[in-house]
């Protein structure tokens, strides 16, 4: 085919990419990360402290595992607010499974399977029976909350082994602990997922544009199917994760974690409508999160007052660059 | 300088600001004790443990703590004990593992009598009782009502215990709970809500639905909050201990561990101007008898917390 | 006819980013007449329309209505100066009543401002009514079929008290009883002294109702004058006159066996009995009216939506595609009609349009090999002569015609056995119009199948073997495609009776 | 199926009162009239709440902050009144509005401006308006011995047997009723959420709309802020938290589409009932209220099962056969 019309030679890239590279949205994160730093380390003496670094990431850990998922979720265009009461749920079930005696490793395995299995009834309401995920996840959201009240009412289940307590509690070396190295090997698999895989590019491509996309052969309803399952692997996983660490297990667990996952997500540049966003942004936007918290936490700032920030940050963020393209256009 | 932090179930709850202000009273006596009155704004267990890895990155000397899980904060204080800050729990307990002294606001089975009594002494023929509680979790009211069951059979024999409810001193849930109770019980006599924010909702719900003089709603709760339903007559009388009192006495404890004086049974603490303690078995230690208030006494206790 | 125009438009142009809709354009609506515009897809008939309605702004030019130069920032501005349109695409609210299609914007309110429900209802009885359309005001739009929901937008139309009255193909999807209807009700809007603005493809309707025209190609006016002074062949000459200089490509068919055949495709709604074959090296051409049922049935082609009843056979064995995915890994591929919804995936750059549905054959073990992605997207892109500044550039910035290049190189690079192209040249201007042409000629030449749908007579008479004539959902005739008279076709596609189409 | 699509209320309240029957036939005092009226009284503002959000909700947006807002225009209403008792309790629930409504269109300004989407703009200012809560009280809870005694009794006193909370939502609910119906702004909502390219050539401005729905749910929420704080007679930051959702959650059960465009002011009513009911029977049928999410929670999925199949759009019709069939 190679005799007819030799086009023009088109260049694979013009973009600079320095140019680019500064312009992005990590790099504004990246800004307000060292910002946020610079300002703990002078408000607070406690602050340069490898166990109060240490101690910081259990802030944000299990949080930021869900938000990885939920971040692919969200830019496939579909969201998952019972993430949450996917913990509540999986950690139930590793209670439950406790009384009978369960040891370690059936417990993890109790609490991923419970969080999987979760994450793919989701994925059927929305895939198979074409529903809005976001009434959906409501629904389901009091619905695993609810067998959990169901199952343990006023009780708590609690005495987890200690080899379980590691899981939450554990240091893998020095002062790493298990639930960073955990974070830091999932965010590396989900930034693989999604920016070097054939998988993540069709995410991409559902999210801006799942007509089109499914007219361009991408099997969009299983490729969501998958993400809300693996978005219910990850509530399992953090459910593990908050139980050990937790040490005992009640039906409102977590409450509340569904929001901040998802204001983790948007923070890190992930565009809500879906089609945009980079696994660094999520975790650069989840370490800020962490940084805030436990900054101000120094200080004895309540944590409510920190949420103001983390509100302003999120509208902030997100309106800045529209306003400066407002403002560039007038001009 | 010595740093010591009250860490309470939610900010702004009226009790633990007493207790505050009995914290500041005894930093002022010992001199050089800085007090960090500090916890979540929502009661959950979760919330406390963020502050509690906060208090230990500030390396401050002391946790003095009323817990909203008596089990999930464990891990947490053991972290903080590792790192040499002496803990104690008081108010909500902490289990054994997670502290190192807990101190009772009162005596536990004493508080359980009191608690049944308050509702028993206005209903001289008996009659059927309810208890609407905190959260299931909290350790002091599970203490609480476990000990009121005990002593129901032989001193309070016609007193009728028809359920146990719980509002997880949330406002909106308590009221609910109590709405539940006034209709699922229509012979109820009292309500008994040993938690001030219950105690609260309870009242304004008889006050509400006109059962004033018909169902008493009695229980631990703050003078403070609660006047208005002693004088409009929801309730006849209610009880609680003094939280400036367990304020004061747990900086006075905490100032003493940290000093070196050690917490196993039997060892006694001078608490101030509040006398001493001796722990039990369980390096527990009760104070005082709670106080009982009625329409004699309220309007002066109401000034003061 | 003396009279002064009540509209006149002048020197209005509308550029949109990539495509020169309007240039320089004049018009003149008078009262109690109504003008037929006329002019090929795309030749910018239904862009004026919206610039008179206050939904584009055009770039320059005046708008002139009884005496009074205008602007019109706003819908709203335009009922106010009374210029009223049924739109091409029926822009109206399938959840609300048909009394409120009929008068949302304009409601008539009580003494306290409230919307007055049971004036609404009864004026739009009465507007129904008048119209004979048998739509009870009472029941939810999308309760209706598209006909009648037509008839809606006919009925808001006549709501408001208007001067100028543009009817955008308000035929297209009417039936012949249904037409009559409305020919009565034009009938009544010029006896009320209504300037008429009327669009249509259809030249017996033109003829029947029209009292001038006026000739739009490219964008350009190019000519009008009194329908019953001048020939249907003169007007016809004016707008197509553009054939004369685009030449279809000369290709040696060599026609080869028969690669995919449907037998007695069904669906309950949209076509029944599809029965065509195409064969190895053949152009299959598609042509009927808009909303014919044509891209509902290439779409069923290709997996998108299941037929009830039917068979597809690809080389000889039976394939049964529930997904488009599985007609891609058959060998079916479809470029859609509408590009910028289901074609190109805006928002990401050109290179990644076309890798997508190759990622298999770009990526090592499902992981992306972007150099193979460039070298697969150079290859396809530059073959069809696609404008770009480079390969990293957003689908959306490149014009429409080059769009749509980026979708037929994403399909080339799959090498498939059956290409479908639904309206190929849709907007796209002539010089890429020819490349596409061309390009069509050489796919069959190296051995592809191509079904190409198309409302643009010259077109399909200019590419296609074998011709395939639709009309409501069902194929009416298929027919080889030597010395074949336009109007054959036209009848056809129309079902119109032999006299008319002189 | 499709009757029940189409008289979606019908069946909610037919559901509605099977739910009352059943309870009955195990408990005869629940059905009195009596209780039935402070069921109505207690659902009152949840049922108001659904009514603002259903106007976000037909829009194709949603207002997460609506919680958030009640509670901090609750958190003013109560230091205003523990601060200045003088002042009369019908400025202060105007005032309420006012705030409310002002928070609202912070909101609004934000979706409307800068096309910022509703869901992103109202998360962030979920917090913020918590946060706030905390910043202008100090965290200090206000309670009822701090509020005056016409703060907490006005929606107490009770005309014509029933409580003003109760006359209040009526009023709200009329309101809602005839601007939904039959003003061009209520129209409006619809027709943006049915067809926003279609609005826009009926010459509806979509973003002005989409702000007086945020600008009509923040002066609900502000209403509800102080019948809250004096309901329950405590002002903290934690009032209503979480409540988000659930006022969500009653107008996905009353019908509302999340997809825009559909919805009842009848619907978002009757959903917010039914949670009532079924929070009011548990305990009376001695179920304990631990079944209470989960039951919710199935009445959320079936109610949008039963909506998306009666919503489901029917296919285009172009053969003339069947067109004739389907009409
Ligand atoms: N919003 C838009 N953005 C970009 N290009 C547009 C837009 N609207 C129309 N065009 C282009 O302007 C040209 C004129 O389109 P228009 O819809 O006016 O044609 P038409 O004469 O009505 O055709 P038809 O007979 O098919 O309805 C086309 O090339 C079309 O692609
Ligand atoms: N029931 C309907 N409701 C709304 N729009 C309709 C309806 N029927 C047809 N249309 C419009 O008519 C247009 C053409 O319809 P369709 O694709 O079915 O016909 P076709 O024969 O494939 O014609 P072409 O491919 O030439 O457009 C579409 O753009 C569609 O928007
Ligand atoms: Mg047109
Ligand atoms: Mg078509």
């Amino acid at each position: 085919m190679s005799d007819v019309t030799t086009g023009r030679q088109l260049p694979n890239r013009l973009d600079n990419p320095l140019k680019s590279t500064l312009l992005s949205w990590e790099s504004l994160l990246v800004l307000v990360a060292v910002a946020i730093f610079i300002f703990n380390s002078n408000a607070s003496p406690y602050f340069l402290n490898e166990w109060s670094l240490s101690d910081l990431t259990f802030n944000f850990t299990e949080k930021a595992l869900i938000a990885l998922a939920m971040a692919l979720l969200i830019i496939s265009g579909e969201i998952d607010l019972s993430v949450a009461a996917i913990i509540a749920l999986a950690s139930t079930m590793m209670g439950l499974a406790l009384q009978y005696g369960a040891d370690t490793p059936v417990l993890v395995a109790v609490g991923v399977g419970v969080g999987l299995l979760c994450g793919a009834f989701n994925g059927f309401l929305v895939t198979g029976l074409k529903l809005p995920s976001i009434v959906v996840t409501i629904g389901t959201m009091s619905l695993f909350r609810g067998i959990s009240y169901i199952i343990l009412g006023d009780k708590s289940f609690g005495n987890y082994p200690a080899s379980f307590g590691w899981f939450g509690q554990g240091y893998v070396w020095w002062v790493i602990s298990f639930e960073l190295v955990l974070f830091l090997v999932f965010a590396v698999i989900y930034f693989v997922l999604l920016h070097r895989t054939n998988f993540g590019r069709r995410v991409f491509a559902i999210g801006n544009n799942d007509v089109a996309a499914q007219f361009s052969g991408v099997r969009v309803d299983r490729i969501k199917f998958i993400l809300f399952c693996l978005t219910g692997l990850m509530s399992g996983i953090a459910s593990v994760l908050l139980t050990a660490r937790l040490g005992s297990t009640r039906p409102s667990i977590a409450e509340g974690f569904e929001l901040e996952a998802i204001t983790m997500v948007v923070l890190g540049g992930v565009s809500i409508l879906g089609g945009a966003g980079s696994i660094v942004g999520v975790v650069l936007a989840a370490l800020i999160m962490g940084l805030v918290t436990f900054g101000l936490g120094l200080l004895n700032v309540p944590g409510i007052v920190m949420s103001i920030f983390i509100g302003g940050l999120l509208i902030t963020v997100i309106a800045l660059p529209i306003l400066f393209r407002m403002w560039r256009q007038r001009a | 300088q010595t740093r010591i932090a009250l860490v309470v179930k939610s900010l702004g709850n009226g009790f633990f600001d007493a207790a505050n202000k009995g914290a500041q009273e005894a930093a002022k006596e010992l001199g050089d004790v800085e007090v960090i009155y500090t916890g979540p704004t929502a009661a959950t267990a979760e919330a406390q443990i963020e502050v509690i890895n906060s208090l230990i990155a500030q390396q401050v000397d002391a946790i003095a703590i009323s817990a909203n899980d008596p089990d999930a904060l464990v891990p947490a204080l053991q972290k903080a004990m590792q790192r040499g800050i002496k803990v104690i729990s008081f108010d909500s307990g902490v289990a054994e593992a997670g502290r190192q002294i807990h101190l009772n606001p009162s005596d536990t089975n004493l508080i359980g009598e009191t608690i049944i009594k308050l509702a028993a002494d206005y209903l001289p023929e008996g009659g059927d009782v309810a208890i609407l509680s905190a959260a299931s979790t909290a350790t002091n009211q599970n203490a609480w009502i476990e000990a009121a069951k005990a002593v129901l059979p032989e001193k309070f024999p016609n007193i009728n215990l028809v359920a146990t409810v719980y509002g997880d001193d949330d406002s909106v849930k308590s009221t609910d709970e109590a709405k539940g109770l006034i209709a699922s019980y229509p012979n109820l006599k009292a309500i008994i809500a040993p938690t001030t924010v219950g105690v609260v909702a309870a009242a304004q719900v008889v006050t509400d639905q006109n059962l004033i003089g018909k169902i008493n709603v009695t229980g631990l709760a703050l003078p403070s909050e609660f006047k208005q339903f002693i004088d409009n007559g929801a309730s006849q009388a209610v009880a609680l201990w003094n939280p400036i009192d367990l304020g004061y006495s747990a900086i006075y404890l905490a100032n003493d561990l940290i000093k070196g004086e050690e917490a196993k049974p039997g060892a006694v603490f001078s608490i101030g101007r509040v006398g001493e303690i001796t722990l039990d078995d369980t390096n527990s230690a009760p104070m005082a008898a709670p106080f009982q208030f009625d329409k004699s006494n309220i309007e002066e206790f109401s000034k003061i917390y | 006819m003396n009279q002064d125009p009540i509209l006149t438009l002048a020197g209005i142009t509308k550029t949109f980013p990539g495509v020169r809709a309007l240039h320089n354009v004049s018009l003149e609506l008078y009262p109690g007449q109504v003008t037929a515009l006329i002019g090929e897809n795309g030749a910018g008939k239904s862009t004026l329309v919206k610039i008179m309605t206050g939904i584009y702004q055009p770039d320059e030019g005046q708008i002139t209505v009884s005496g009074k130069a205008l602007s019109l920032p706003t819908a709203h501005s335009a009922f106010e100066a009374g210029v009223t349109a049924i739109h091409q695409e029926t822009v109206l609210f399938d959840e609300l009543t048909v009394a409120e299609n009929i008068y949302l914007g304009h409601a008539p309110r009580n003494r306290f401002g409230m919307i007055d429900w049971k004036t609404m209802r009864a004026e739009s009885r009465k507007t129904l009514e008048s119209m004979a359309a048998g739509i009870d005001p009472d029941i939810k739009l999308k309760e209706l079929g598209i006909a009648k929901k037509h008839l809606v937008a006919v009925a808001r139309a006549l709501s408001i008290d208007a001067q100028v009255v543009i009817m955008d193909e308000p035929t297209a999807a009417l039936s012949q009883k249904e037409i009559e209807e409305l020919y009565v009700l034009i009938d009544l809007l010029k006896q009320d002294g209504k300037a008429i603005l009327f669009i249509s493809h259809k030249f017996d309707e033109i003829y029947r109702i029209a009292d001038r025209f006026t000739v739009f190609r490219d964008g350009e006016q190019v000519g009008k004058g009194l329908i019953k002074d001048t020939k249907q062949s003169d007007i016809v000459k004016l707008m197509v006159g553009r054939s004369v200089d685009h030449i279809f490509p000369e290709r040696k068919a060599e026609i080869g066996p028969m690669v995919l055949e449907a037998k007695g495709l069904s669906h309950p709604t949209e076509f029944a009995d599809i029965s065509f074959a195409v064969r190895k090296g053949e152009i299959l051409g598609f042509y009927g009216l808009v909303g014919a049922g044509r891209s509902e049935v290439m779409q069923a082609v290709f997996g998108m939506t299941r037929p009830s009843h039917g068979a597809l056979v690809l080389d000889g064995a039976v394939i049964n595609p529930k997904s488009p995915a599985d007609a891609v890994e058959a060998g079916i591929v479809y470029v859609p009609e509408e590009r910028g919804k289901q074609g190109v995936i805006t928002g990401e750059p050109i290179f990644m349009n076309v890798s997508l549905p190759s990622l298999q054959k770009t990526s090592r073990s499902g992981f992306l090999r972007m150099a193979e992605e460039f070298k697969l997207a150079r290859t396809y892109t530059e073959r069809l002569d696609l404008r770009a500044s480079s390969l990293s550039q957003n689908v959306s910035t490149l014009s429409g015609g080059n769009q749509q290049k980026v979708v037929i190189a994403k399909w080339l690079a799959t090498l498939p056995k059956v290409i479908i192209l639904d309206e190929p040249t849709k907007g796209i201007d002539i010089g890429s119009k020819a490349a596409v042409h061309g390009f069509m000629a050489e796919l069959v030449a190296q051995g592809l199948s191509v079904i190409m749908v198309s409302s643009e007579l010259p077109e399909v008479m200019g590419m296609s073997d074998r011709i395939v004539v639709m009309r409501e959902g069902r194929i009416v005739d298929t027919l080889d495609n030597k010395g074949l008279a336009p109007e054959t076709l036209v009848r056809l596609a129309a079902g119109i009776a032999e006299e008319v189409a002189a | 199926m499709k009757s029940l699509a189409k008289h979606r209320e019908i069946w909610l309240g037919l559901a509605i009162i099977a739910v009352i029957i059943l309870v009955t036939l195990r408990f005869p005092r629940f059905s009195q009239p009596g209780n039935l009226l402070t069921i109505f009284n207690d659902t009152s503002i949840l049922m108001m709440l659904a009514l603002g959000q259903m106007a976000m909700i037909l829009t194709r947006s949603i207002d997460l902050s609506m919680a958030a807002n009640l509670a901090l225009t609750g958190m003013i209403a109560a230091m205003l009144n523990a601060a200045y008792p003088a002042i009369p309790i019908p400025l202060i629930m105007a005032l309420c509005v006012v705030i409310g409504g002002l928070l609202g269109a912070f909101n609004g300004v934000l979706v409307w401006k800068l096309n910022i989407p509703p869901i992103v703009v109202t998360l962030g200012t979920l917090t913020i308006f918590r946060g706030l809560v905390f910043v202008i009280s100090g965290g200090a809870w206000v309670n009822a011995a701090q509020m005056s005694p016409d703060f907490i009794q006005l929606q107490r006193a009770v005309v014509l047997g029933l409580p003003v909370l109760s006359w209040i939502a009526i009023v709200v609910a009329i309101l809602f009723f005839l601007l939904m119906t039959r003003t061009p702004l209520g129209r409006a909502l619809y027709a943006i959420g049915v067809n926003p390219t279609a609005s826009v050539y009926a010459g509806i401005n979509v973003g002005l709309t989409k702000f007086m729905a945020f600008v009509l749910a923040g002066a609900v929420s502000g209403l509800c802020g102080y019948l809250w704080i004096s309901r329950y007679v405590i002002a903290s930051v934690e009032v209503a938290s979480g409540y988000e959702l659930t006022i969500v959650a009653a107008c996905v059960i009353g019908g509302i589409s999340i997809a825009g465009g559909i919805g009842t002011v009848a619907g978002a009513l009757l959903g917010a009932l039914f949670l009532g009911v079924i929070n009011n029977a548990l305990p009376v049928i001695n179920i304990s209220p631990f079944w209470q999410m989960a039951i919710s929670g199935t009445a959320i999925l079936l109610a949008v099962i039963l909506n998306a199949r009666g919503e489901r759009r029917k296919g285009r019709v172009i053969l003339k056969s069947a067109e004739a069939a389907h009409v």
